[in-house]
């Protein structure tokens, strides 16, 4: 398979991803679909260290710090949701809305 | 009928929610119900429901004569029916004061308290299954099967006892039944000595059991908690001591009491009063008497005489009351069972609260209970 | 075409495609963890076997539960996803623009070196001896994230000890 | 065994008993006891051990940590005279302390967890002995502090105890902020963590009196010098071990050793040397002042450690790293003997107050007694004892090329320090019950009971035999010290040591006379003036005047700036807020709170542009 | 370092029939034979040894010494009618037995049987069978939600929180053997191999039980409680949680699960042989027989404290975890670094 195959497929996560961040309600959903652009990113990483061969370390050492950030922000951002839905008893995006103008 | 339990603030109501345990779940002897109200697995609320083997045992007094009833003595409590049999003839005595032999008063002495002894061991077993622990559970039922086979070989029967006649007992004991008794009493010295090295000091055993199910003195008497959970808690109360029966007070005997009142407390005093059962069953054997076991003269017809009348023993679990009210037939007008278990129960849904999901089952196990005693 | 790139790109799409519209929110961590799964394989066919088991126990083992965690502390039954379409048609509209803009860098680019596959050698210890020397500061920096993270989701998710209800919560009966 | 294994026992040791001791043995007091009692044996054996194996030259035992930037952080041993000397009196006096906490600690609930913190500060106290880098210095200055911080605060339940704990780790924070500024300068001028390199870099520009004085800034935090003093008496909170452990080989004396560690770019910073020896002096004299009225025993003791530090910083800013030096060792000693001495006293007739323990028979302990005799003896300078030649040595070397006030001052001290050291030993050795002192508290009678009796009593008597011989013999170890340190020992002439020895025979008598004779009033001259006594009973006043100063400070400023912006900024405030809050209502209507739509409308604003970059490119 | 996706075919069978996308179905049929019958004894010898501990006879009536026992009661297990409940999650109910037994299969062939034989020869060996371990969490969720009923769901919610934390102390005791095979091993060949971890402890003649004696209790310790046996055994509390997250399942649903957590029996037990005990090597006998005595010993032992301890409460197994074997087993790993730094 070329590297262009591998970018495809990495943009169609990523905007699937996106699609999810935008399109729902659930903030736990939203943040599913954060984790699917990141980990579109990181077949990014991989496949372009894989076909134009630069440093073949470097580039899982970069997912590797990927998937540790990933972890961090999961566990705030989940944290976060559990102390909103005890504040709204709710978790829809739409009803965090108290900086509106 | 009971009210609802009161509703909680909304902010933490929504992490509430209630599990049904039982009637039908492995580790609620037989059909009990618990309501239990979760906050993750801690328990806010439990509520007990019964009457699921409701038996109407006390209507039935009240439609036949007292030797009609006897038989459904030991149905009451199918654990101790050998206490709950002799225990209702004893009060039927006590009514019409008859005499009992002094044989048939030791006989029976070594049959209640081998029924005791094997009460206690399933108790054991079932109380360590409860736990998870599956192994202690065969060994108790090996030894308790001893026990039924001795009084089996008396009594024809293995559980539901129906050994005791007004003035004595239906059968005399053998010399084999008496050297049987005294070999298992020596065995089960060895087998408690097992025990308590293999289950007593594990230290799983004590982490689940020391400090779990707390029921102060003073719980204990708000709830009218009897037995050995009573004794648990340092009450120093049995009945065979405090308002001495069928010749309890010509043996020697302590009665075993420790000061936590927690569910350890409780196997502790169950396993010491094993060993007094063990002391008073060889003292019985010991001074055995020959004669009759039966009264030379009986009454023809048992009629209760008018009047109120109350009688109490020691069960296994505890506190066992018989009140009758007769009105000078055979057939008693009234009568009422005060069972032990039932207090034991009432003081739950307090002890309950605030303890895990788990303790629950160690708690529950470890003040005994026997469902069709309290549904009756 | 290439089994080693179908199966996992069958897998990550069909994946995130549940994750992304599945309205009960623990099918769509389920197709999550499903996806990520499909992403370790691509790991694999892309020759770091090492990335894609850590993929699988970190994100799999790790998030995905985490997440499911929180479902179940939070809304058992997922708001309902109301103003549904408009608000679903322009986020398609978006992602839309956005997949095929980037397809159309994608395709025109020229990434220079051909496809050539890189067969250099790379082993654990190599990985192990840069995260330790040349990522030092990264990999310190990182670890002192991850604590903070835990520490900081303790912190925020505590709540006051709830002591057990008082006796007087208990079923009275003096209504009756 | 080598030098490398010896010395990673020595730092090891204590370090896997912390862990053994407070995750292992959580629930077995005595397992964990004894852990970090062998634990505390291996160390001293392997200090001991190598500072009798020390060679000439400096020895470095490292590990690499992290190469970064061109530096290398590495973690390790420096063996070299001073550390040495320093590890064996830490790791020796250390393993007296825990020995004798066996008993005073007996039957506290938490003693696991004492002796867990004991370990743990060993292990700190050593690691930064035996420091090589930077880095290392700074991290385990900072874990001293927080095992010590742990230690003040064992009896957490009390709330004085936390407060001292508090205040002490404050305290010290405050300087330590000094001593990382200073030591990031000295790297950023430096180049390199090696204390080896950085001992023997030799600076041109006035770079290192800033450098330095921020290092001090550090060392006045941790020696509890003038004005940053007060938390030391409230550290007396912590159990009496711990208070000698403190005073003795750890927390305080790690300031004057970071001094003794980096005496060489002291001495090129005269400005510095000037302010320490200011600083140092006049905190010698002032908390003399306040030893000579406190009733406290542990107070006294207190007071007289922040004087004896004020005495250490003045033999080394006067440019003697041996006097200083000297003095520090024996200082721990007798300190360490003395504070031993008084948790002992302090543990049988549970009273802190001298009066009262003199009273209550505090003479019949008599291997007690006589160790507070002669740690008394040794702390006022006393010839033969081991405080004498020390004191001595610092009191010539400021007689050489500084101001004669530097000299009156240590004199001044040095008279003060014997007599209410010996006010303290005749208080307690010859208790008068008519006299007109009154105690603060009365101690329990114990006559009835014989409780203390439990236990054998070696484990206190023991290391305050040892201390005792140590106390009395260390004197004369001098010239073998300045051999490890690579310093000449000179031997003042009787002639210039005759000042000191007479203030301090001054201060005995005088001692003698308010409080020793059978007819002394046992009020001390000082209560004649009741300001005086007032003023020195209450610290000068210093906490208060800090709680006055910063608070006022803080308020004063507030005032000002407030008048400030009332006058000054509102009206032309108040006009462009109109303005802002009209224009922001208008913009405030884009500010819809639905996360999603930013997202939407950035990442459409961020794609267009990718967009027209990529399409540029390829083109 | 491999770097196709082909590479991960079992060798030999690829070797044998030359395709490797038909070694991995075929691989995967010879395990799964392998395993049932595995699973069948192991069973079978549960109910030997708890009864011999228990003093009773065990199986006696279907083949000789009830051997066959089991096998009838695969088969009215598979022959039961599926009961669905009402209300159910259905395609979690229904994916959950699968997603529990597809993992353990996968494991299975990355273990060293004897010094040539092994399916599977991984660098990564190790941590495949820990990502994949780490997968069965999921399908204990799926199965706990997707049955509809409090006693799963409860029992699911144990059974992640526990093995999530169990996993900590497994992984980490495990590293200071990975840590021990580098040093000693040398930097040729990957520490996480489990074949060359086998190969060392042969090679050396010392097996690692004896280097990291506090690792392989506390790795025993976790493995117990990560295959939720008992003292353990918490999330299926038959007398708390009825069955725990398989309440509700019945049949051949209920009999994958049971295969799965056999299954997972053999795999830390062959795991704990790998890192601890040596691998497959001994004197006299072939690999393969020491292999399995040794890792058959092993689940010996896990029945053994199964049939004797009572069951730890929830609160109690995390606070043991989290503050007994997690500290213990990181101070184990910093101590193994740096005694192998200093030596």
């Amino acid at each position: 398979m070329t590297l262009e195959a591998y970018l495809l497929l990495a943009l169609l996560l990523f905007s699937m991803g996106l699609y999810a961040v935008l399109a729902r309600h659930n903030l736990i959903a939203i943040l599913i679909g954060v984790e699917l652009m990141l980990n579109a990113a990181n077949i990014n990483f991989l496949a372009f260290n894989y076909f134009l061969h630069l440093d073949p370390a470097m580039a899982q050492i970069i997912v590797l710090f990927v998937i540790g950030l990933a972890a961090a922000e999961a566990a705030i951002a989940l944290a976060i949701i559990l102390k909103l839905y005890r504040k709204h008893q709710s978790i829809d995006v739409d009803a965090m809305r108290e900086l509106r103008g | 009928m009971t009210n609802p339990p009161r509703e909680l603030s909304p902010s933490t109501e929504g992490e509430l929610y209630t599990l049904n345990m039982g009637p039908q779940h492995p580790s609620m002897h037989g059909v009990l119900r618990l309501v239990l109200q979760l906050r993750g697995e801690q328990i806010v609320n439990a509520k007990p429901v019964i009457g699921y083997s409701h038996r109407a045992h006390e209507k039935m007094a009240e439609n036949r004569s007292a030797l009609q009833f006897l038989p459904n003595s030991s149905r009451i409590d199918y654990l101790s029916g050998m206490i709950y049999n002799l225990g209702y003839c004893q009060a039927v005595e006590k009514i019409l004061q008859i005499e009992v032999p002094d044989r048939a008063v030791h006989i029976r002495i070594i049959a209640a308290e081998l029924n005791r002894i094997s009460s206690h061991l399933l108790w054991f077993g079932t109380f360590l299954l409860d736990l998870g622990g599956i192994t202690p559970f065969l060994y108790s039922f090996d030894d308790r099967e001893q026990i039924l086979d001795i009084l089996d070989s008396v009594t024809g029967s293995r559980l539901t006892y129906c050994y005791g006649r007004f003035g004595g007992v239906t059968r005399d004991v053998d010399d084999e039944f008496l050297e049987r008794s005294t070999a298992f009493i020596k065995l089960l010295r060895t087998r408690l000595l097992m025990y308590k090295r293999l289950v007593t000091d594990n230290v799983i055993l004590r982490e689940r059991c020391i400090g779990v199910g707390v029921i102060s003195k003073d719980t204990a008497f708000r709830f009218d908690v009897t037995g050995p959970s009573l004794r648990a808690s340092g009450v120093a109360y049995d009945v065979r001591k405090a308002e001495p029966y069928g010749g309890y007070d010509r043996f020697d005997f302590e009665v075993p009491t420790e000061e936590d009142g927690d569910t350890m407390s409780r196997f502790h005093v169950r396993i010491r009063e094993i060993e007094q059962s063990c002391r008073l069953i060889e003292q019985a054997i010991a001074s055995m008497p020959e004669g009759d076991i039966l009264p030379k003269k009986m009454p023809k017809r048992f009629q209760i005489p008018k009047g109120e009348f109350y009688f109490a023993c020691e069960s296994a679990r505890g506190h066992f009351g018989i009140y009758m009210v007769g009105d000078g037939s055979d057939i008693p007008f009234k009568m009422k069972l005060r069972t032990p278990s039932f207090s034991n129960l009432s003081a739950m849904p307090e002890t309950l609260r605030g303890t895990m999901l788990a303790d629950t089952i160690a708690i529950v196990g470890g003040i005994d209970i026997v469902m069709p005693e309290i549904d009756r | 075409m290439n089994i080693a790139f179908t199966l996992p790109f069958a897998v990550i799409v069909i994946g995130a495609f549940l994750a992304v519209t599945r309205s009960n929110i623990l099918h769509a961590v389920f197709g999550l963890a499903i996806s990520l799964v499909g992403v370790a394989g691509a790991f694999l066919a892309l020759g770091s076997p090492f990335t894609a088991v850590m993929e699988v126990l970190i994100y799999v083992g790790g998030i995905a539960v985490t997440m499911i965690f929180a479902v179940m502390l939070s809304s058992v039954s997922s708001p309902a996803e109301r103003g549904g379409f408009l608000r679903k048609s322009l986020a398609a509209l978006v992602a839309g623009l956005f997949l095929a803009g980037g397809s159309l860098i994608i395709v025109n680019a020229d990434f220079g070196a051909g496809n050539h596959l890189s067969t250099d050698a790379w082993s654990i210890q190599a990985v192990g001896r840069d995260l330790l020397d040349r990522f030092n500061l990264a990999f310190e920096s990182l670890s002192l994230v991850l604590l903070l993270a835990i520490v900081g989701a303790i912190v925020i998710v505590r709540r006051e000890p709830v002591l057990p209800a008082d006796q007087d919560d208990a079923p009275e009966e003096e209504a009756a | 065994m080598s030098h490398s294994t010896l010395g990673l026992i020595c730092l090891l040791a204590p370090l896997t008993a912390f862990f053994t001791a407070l995750v292992g043995f959580r629930n077995n007091h005595r397992a964990a006891m004894a852990t970090v009692l062998l634990s505390g044996l291996a160390s001293a054996l392997c200090a001991l051990l190598l500072l009798a194996q020390h060679s000439p030259q400096p020895e470095l035992v490292t590990r690499s940590w992290i190469h970064a930037g061109g530096v290398d952080i590495y973690f390790g041993l420096l063996l070299d005279g001073k550390t040495l000397i320093m590890g064996a009196v830490v790791a020796v006096i250390t393993l007296c302390i825990q020995t004798y906490s066996l008993n005073y600690m007996a039957t506290d609930p938490g003693r696991g967890r004492f002796f867990a913190f004991l370990a743990l500060f060993e292990w700190a106290m050593l690691c930064f002995v035996y420091s090589p880098s930077l880095m290392q210095t700074f991290v385990f200055w900072e874990l001293v502090g927080l095992a010590s911080f742990f230690l003040i605060g064992f009896w957490y339940s009390k709330p004085s105890a936390v407060a001292a704990a508090k205040k002490a780790f404050i305290m010290t924070r405050i300087g330590d902020v000094g001593l990382f500024i200073g030591l990031i300068l000295l790297f950023q001028s430096t180049h390199t963590l090696d204390i080896l390199r950085l001992n023997a870099t030799h600076f041109e520009t006035t770079r290192i009196e800033l450098i330095t004085l921020l290092l001090f800034v550090g060392i006045v935090g941790k020696s509890a010098q003038f004005p940053l003093h007060t938390w030391l008496p409230d550290a007396m909170e912590g159990p009496t071990p711990v208070s000698a452990l403190l005073h003795s080989a750890t927390m305080v004396a790690a300031g004057v050793f970071l001094f003794a560690r980096f005496h060489n770019l002291f001495m090129q910073a005269e400005l510095t040397l000037t302010i320490v020896l200011c600083i140092a002096t006049f905190t010698a004299v002032l908390s003399s002042t306040m030893a000579m009225v406190a009733k406290d025993m542990k107070r006294v003791l207190a007071y007289s450690s922040i004087s004896q530090l004020g005495f250490m910083l003045m033999g080394l800013g006067a440019g003697s790293l041996f006097a200083g030096y000297f003095h520090l060792v024996t200082h721990a000693v007798f300190k360490a003997l003395l504070f031993l001495c008084a948790g002992a006293y302090i543990h049988h007739y549970e009273t802190n107050d001298i009066i009262a323990i003199g009273r209550a028979g505090g003479r019949k302990l008599r291997i007690v007694t006589a160790g507070l005799v002669i740690g008394g003896a040794a702390l006022a300078g006393l010839p033969p004892l081991a405080g004498f030649f020390s004191k001595e040595l610092i009191i010539g070397s400021l007689g050489h090329g500084h101001p004669r006030i530097f000299v009156i001052g240590a004199l001044l001290a040095s008279f003060m320090t014997a007599y209410y050291t010996f006010r303290m030993i005749f208080l307690v050795t010859r208790p008068n019950a008519d006299s007109e002192a009154s105690p603060d508290q009365e101690a329990p009678d114990h006559e009835a009971d014989d409780h203390h009796a439990e236990g054998s009593l070696l484990p206190t008597h023991a290391p305050i035999v040892l201390l005792t011989l140590g106390a009395i013999g260390l004197g004369f170890l001098g010239d073998s010290i300045a051999r490890l340190l690579g310093q000449s020992a000179h031997h003042p002439a009787l002639a210039e040591m005759a000042p000191a020895i007479g203030v301090a025979c001054f201060g005995v008598l005088l001692a003698w006379l308010d409080f020793g004779r059978s007819a002394a009033a046992q009020n001390g001259f000082v209560s004649r003036m009741p300001a005086v006594r007032r003023l020195f009973e209450q610290g000068w006043y210093l906490d208060a005047l800090y709680k006055k100063l910063f608070v006022g400070l803080a308020q004063a400023i507030a005032g000002l700036l407030f008048g400030l912006e009332n006058r000054g900024f509102d009206g032309g405030a108040d006009g462009i807020a109109s303005g802002t809050r009209a224009a922001g209502r208008t913009a405030a209507k884009a500010q819809t709170g639905r996360l999603q739509l930013y997202i939407g409308t950035s990442i459409l604003l961020f794609a267009a542009a990718a967009l027209y970059i990529g399409l540029g490119a390829s083109r | 370092m491999s770097q196709s996706i082909t590479d991960y075919a079992p060798q030999t069978i690829t070797e044998l029939v030359g395709n490797p996308w038909l070694a991995m179905p075929m691989a995967a049929g010879i395990i799964m034979g392998a395993l049932t019958v595995n699973v069948l004894m192991l069973v079978w010898a549960e109910r030997k040894v708890s009864a011999w501990i228990q003093r009773r006879m065990g199986p006696t009536e279907v083949g000789p010494y009830g051997l066959l026992q089991t096998l009838a009661d695969m088969l009215k297990l598979i022959s039961k009618q599926l009961i669905t409940p009402a209300n159910i999650d259905k395609p979690l109910y229904h994916l959950a037995p699968l997603m529990a037994f597809a993992p353990v299969v996968g494991a299975v062939a990355l273990f060293p049987v004897s010094r040539d034989y092994v399916l599977l020869d991984n660098d990564l060996g190790l941590l495949f069978v820990f990502a994949l371990g780490g997968m069965a969490v999921i399908a204990i969720f799926m199965a706990g939600w997707g049955s509809n009923n409090k006693y799963a769901l409860l029992g699911a919610v144990r059974s992640v929180a526990q093995n999530i934390s169990y996993e900590i102390p497994l992984i980490l005791s495990a590293l200071s053997v990975v840590l021990v095979v580098n040093a000693m091993g040398g930097s040729t060949a990957s520490g996480l191999n489990l074949s060359h971890i086998a190969w060392v402890q042969s090679h050396e003649h010392v097996w690692f039980i004896l280097l990291q004696p506090l690792a392989a209790i506390i790795y025993f310790i976790s493995a117990l409680a990560e295959t939720n046996r008992a003292p353990f055994d918490i999330p299926e509390a038959e007398s708390e949680l009825v069955a725990g997250f398989h309440t509700e399942y019945s049949g051949m649903r209920f009999s994958l699960f049971f295969f799965s957590e056999y299954t997972n029996m053999l795999i830390v037990s062959m795991l704990a042989v790998v890192l601890f005990l040596g691998g497959w090597d001994g004197p006299l006998l072939p690999g393969p027989a020491w292999f399995f005595l040794k890792s058959y010993a092993l689940i010996f032992v896990m029945m053994w404290v199964r049939w004797t301890f009572p069951r730890l409460r929830f609160d109690q197994l995390m606070t043991f975890c989290w503050t007994v074997l997690i500290p213990l087993s990181i101070l184990n790993l910093l101590a193994t670094a740096l005694a192998i730094s200093v030596l």
